[in-house]
């Protein structure tokens, strides 16, 4: 993973780390913020904590985002912060636009149609309408987004580099189809035959996805479905330990740069957490 | 009478759940929406369809999820869908009978805000934004609005409107839009001019103390009275249902 | 089955036979046939041996339509007969556009941007293009296509009506959702419990389903993928068969007009090629 | 020297899969395309990615299928996606190196007729019509066609363009379009104004045999030369896979 994200990303890109509360590609994040990339602008559905940490490491001018919320817990005090004081600027969509932008860049198209009525937010950038050439009805159109890499973590691959996944996908198929290049981190390699036989469904064949790392608890504290649960106990705490700057730090240097890897990351947290973790997924 | 054994939140709870009707498709988001929807699923409408804008589709959850893509939504739903095919081909084409939405403000025509308090470019408070909220105020076919009233969640004029109501010069004319307010105070609907009004009053309530809950004149049903009371049945669902629950699942409203 | 179609299939109507190669509804055709439906459009990517005996039923006013071949065998001559003689409307576009149009239906936009270049089908119609608001981007679009019914197969249905398949889907989840209503027929109706555990996949919540009928061997002479294999012979037969209108006819009255139901229907065929195509779809 | 083993059509096979890359993906059509793409596969490009219409990614068939949704092509492939998917997010986005199509009239710009011989209105034959052909001719990054070549499948003009080529004005500008064309008497490039050279002959064939089957001035490149026969693993592995095949697998070229 290092040698990926040393070989494919650049400062100044347009990233998406894809995943919609599901397998969110927290070691991609971690390791961004170790090789201190800067200026990139981040976009997901929703920052999550993902992006307070990669704020919180400074590696972002411009996030680009539909919910920018701690869902069950609260608001996303870093990220809340940076827009505050202005140390980061922000493009703001709803979902549907989000995931909207994402299909016509997965699909190459300069615009996609959708029919959420005007607001606050479309009334700022004056969305534009666009006619029906066979009835005139007039469709709001959002411009496409296709980031320059998306990043994501998976289930699993196989020997082939074929990407295969389980559960909620949100916008993470749109996210790695609209990029032309795909980074992607996986629980396990897996032999095809035993894959294709599984529950597990193919996210990606091979000829789009650049690089594959094998990332064990690459999501955490996310969750991989049926791999292991969700760690709510981490979104709770985060609330407010990320309220002080200071704190956010302290955790960086524990967590991220005081690590060399994901699996130094894995060997930090409690050995009785991750187990409850894998026990619950397995209900 | 108010109901001392559940705190106003819980009383919201009951009373949304009553708007909703057997077999509803219902958009459901987490906190309070999420107790209501499960709530009535289990006392009048067994057969109502969760759906939850992650992706998840007639989900069955046997605990309440903290968020909109908990693994326990996921494990007994019939299925998950990407994102786009949920917006596109579910809420844009009139598919969900029923949006639940929460917000930090609310004027007098179902406007909502949970965007920001204070300008956008220098905000007071940054808030989460839509997520789904402004399409699904745009598409589905009714909206039950959830929040607490006050002067500062019942303001004049809503500071941003994340998630639109029905416009200035009436009912929006599709039939769609915000039906209901459900508050800590009282129930409300929409007159045929797309005015907030007031329906039920909360047993611990007056029109005075609504009125001075409220940040402009409020009109008021000529039945108005008092919500019914729980039933046993609304009572003890409610009661197994928030047992089941991570002890702050009502942060979120 | 019988009943749906005489319930919810109005003459006149504009109706969409989903399944491409696989799972085509020849039961539902049959039935439609049967009950003597008039001044139908026909929609359907590859009009295949369905639509041949739907036309030779005198159901259809009209076939919309991308592909009119019998794949890796030739053309497909009653269709073909009633092109050259006029005794049908067509309307023709490519696959591409036609699964676009069905999308714009299920989406409910009023066009869908489709990037394929000028050839003499869009230089006949005129193809608009619309501009970019965004970029000047001149992009062609195609209206949208919303049948008032949509009829697939698939291969289970559980006790709620929820409709689960395996296999190549072609066209069949946007021409459902492309429609107001949707009408199936099924292999078999099993538990949810069991269906869920196994690897079959949903196509369609039971709320986007109007009516579920059991009708074993209801894709035969095409496929279920696991359960029988495609009756290459049987679409090889047809090319000389079909050449002859009165061979047509007569095989209507044999295996259409002749059996009261599916069930009959099956029972005409030679248990020994059943017996093969069940056979073979288990290697 | 013409190999007495191999039909025209079968050498046609041999041609067409020597121009195929290894890793390449392709787009496959039923008959002699698909005979080319799995001759490849087996001869020099065995990380050849086959992609078909139909919605079918990587197929690793076991033998040759007669439609391109055979069950034989689904049950060893990598997943099936619907067809919306393939067009929009693989096709017209430039991740399909190679398409192959083949057609009932081809013009020296490399357009294809697939629909209608006579006016489209009143047909003397109707055809099958596009399929996937005038968007797989307009996105792919490369085309190579297959037809018989004779003044019927080589008229001067044909009567209808299923499939754009290279455009009056010269190339394609984007650098994609038609690459080649492959006949039962010879094998074709297009030269930098887009019009079709004569590259390799059939060994059976001449200079004056081949224009006689032409319905234009044929372009003839300089170092034009005859194509070389089967290689021993090419002659073995189309026997093989000939022999896995429904005997009328050419039917429908």
């Amino acid at each position: 993973m290092s040698e990926a994200v040393a070989r494919y990303i650049e400062d100044g890109q347009v990233l998406y780390l894809a995943g919609f509360t599901h397998l969110i590609p927290f070691a991609f994040g971690h390791e961004i913020i170790r090789q201190h990339k800067r200026g990139l602008t981040l976009c997901r559905a929703t920052p999550d904590l993902l992006y307070e940490q990669m704020l919180a490491g400074h590696v972002a001018e411009k996030v680009i985002f539909s919910y920018a919320g701690n869902p069950g817990v609260g608001l996303l005090p870093v990220f809340r912060r940076a827009v505050e004081t202005g140390a980061v600027a922000i493009e703001e969509w709803t979902h549907f636009e989000m995931v909207a932008r994402l299909a016509a860049g997965a699909a190459g198209v300069p615009f996609w149609p959708v029919n959420t009525l005007d607001n606050d937010l479309s009334r700022r950038r004056a969305r534009p309408r666009v006619a029906s050439p066979f009835t005139g009805q007039l469709v709001p159109v959002v411009p496409p987004l296709a980031p320059d890499v998306t990043l994501l973590h998976a289930h699993a691959a196989d020997e082939e580099g074929n990407i295969y996944v389980d559960g909620l996908l949100g916008e993470m198929r749109e996210a790695a189809l609209a990029a032309r290049r795909v980074l992607v981190s996986v629980e396990t390699c897996e032999p095809a035959r035993e894959l294709r036989a599984g529950r597990l469904t193919l996210l990606l064949p091979a000829f789009r996805v650049a690089s594959v790392s094998v990332e064990p608890w690459g999501a955490h504290p996310s969750y991989v479905l049926g791999r292991y649960d969700r760690d709510t106990l981490f979104y709770r705490q985060w609330d407010a330990q990320a309220r002080q700057e200071l704190a956010v730090e302290a955790w960086l240097h524990e967590f991220v740069y005081g690590v060399a890897d994901r699996a130094e990351y894995v060997r930090q947290l409690p050995a009785g957490r991750l187990r409850t973790l894998k026990e619950a997924a397995l209900i | 009478m108010s109901d001392p054994l559940l705190t106003p939140k819980e009383q919201m709870v009951v009373m949304a759940a009553r708007l909703l009707r057997p077999a509803e498709r219902v958009l459901v988001g987490v906190g309070l929406p999420n107790l209501a929807a499960n709530l009535a699923k289990r006392v009048h409408a067994p057969d109502l369809v969760l759906i939850y804008e992650s992706g998840i589709l007639d989900a069955n959850p046997k605990s309440l999820p903290l968020s909109i893509g908990d693994p326990v939504l996921v494990r007994d739903a019939l299925a998950t869908i990407p994102m786009l095919e949920l917006f596109s081909n579910y809420l844009q084409t009139g598919w969900i009978d029923v949006g639940f939405l929460g917000g930090a403000q609310v004027d007098c025509r179902g406007n909502l805000n949970s965007t920001v308090i204070g300008p956008y470019e220098h905000p007071v408070t940054r808030l989460a934004g839509s997520g789904g909220a402004a399409d699904i105020a745009s598409c589905a076919r009714r909206l039950i609005l959830m929040l607490p009233q006050d002067l500062r969640h019942f303001p004049p004029q809503v500071d941003f409107v994340t998630s639109p109501g029905h416009p200035p010069e009436g009912r929006r004319p599709d039939g769609q839009g915000p039906a209901w307010v459900v508050t800590d105070r009282g129930l409300y609907d929409f007159d045929d001019e797309g005015r907030m009004r007031l329906r039920q009053l909360h047993p611990d309530e007056t029109l005075a103390t609504v009125q001075n809950a409220t940040g402009w004149p409020l009109e008021v049903h000529p039945d108005v009275g008092h919500w019914a009371p729980p039933t046993d049945a609304e009572y003890e669902a409610l009661r197994r249902l928030v047992s089941t629950t991570p002890v702050d699942r009502q942060a979120s409203a």
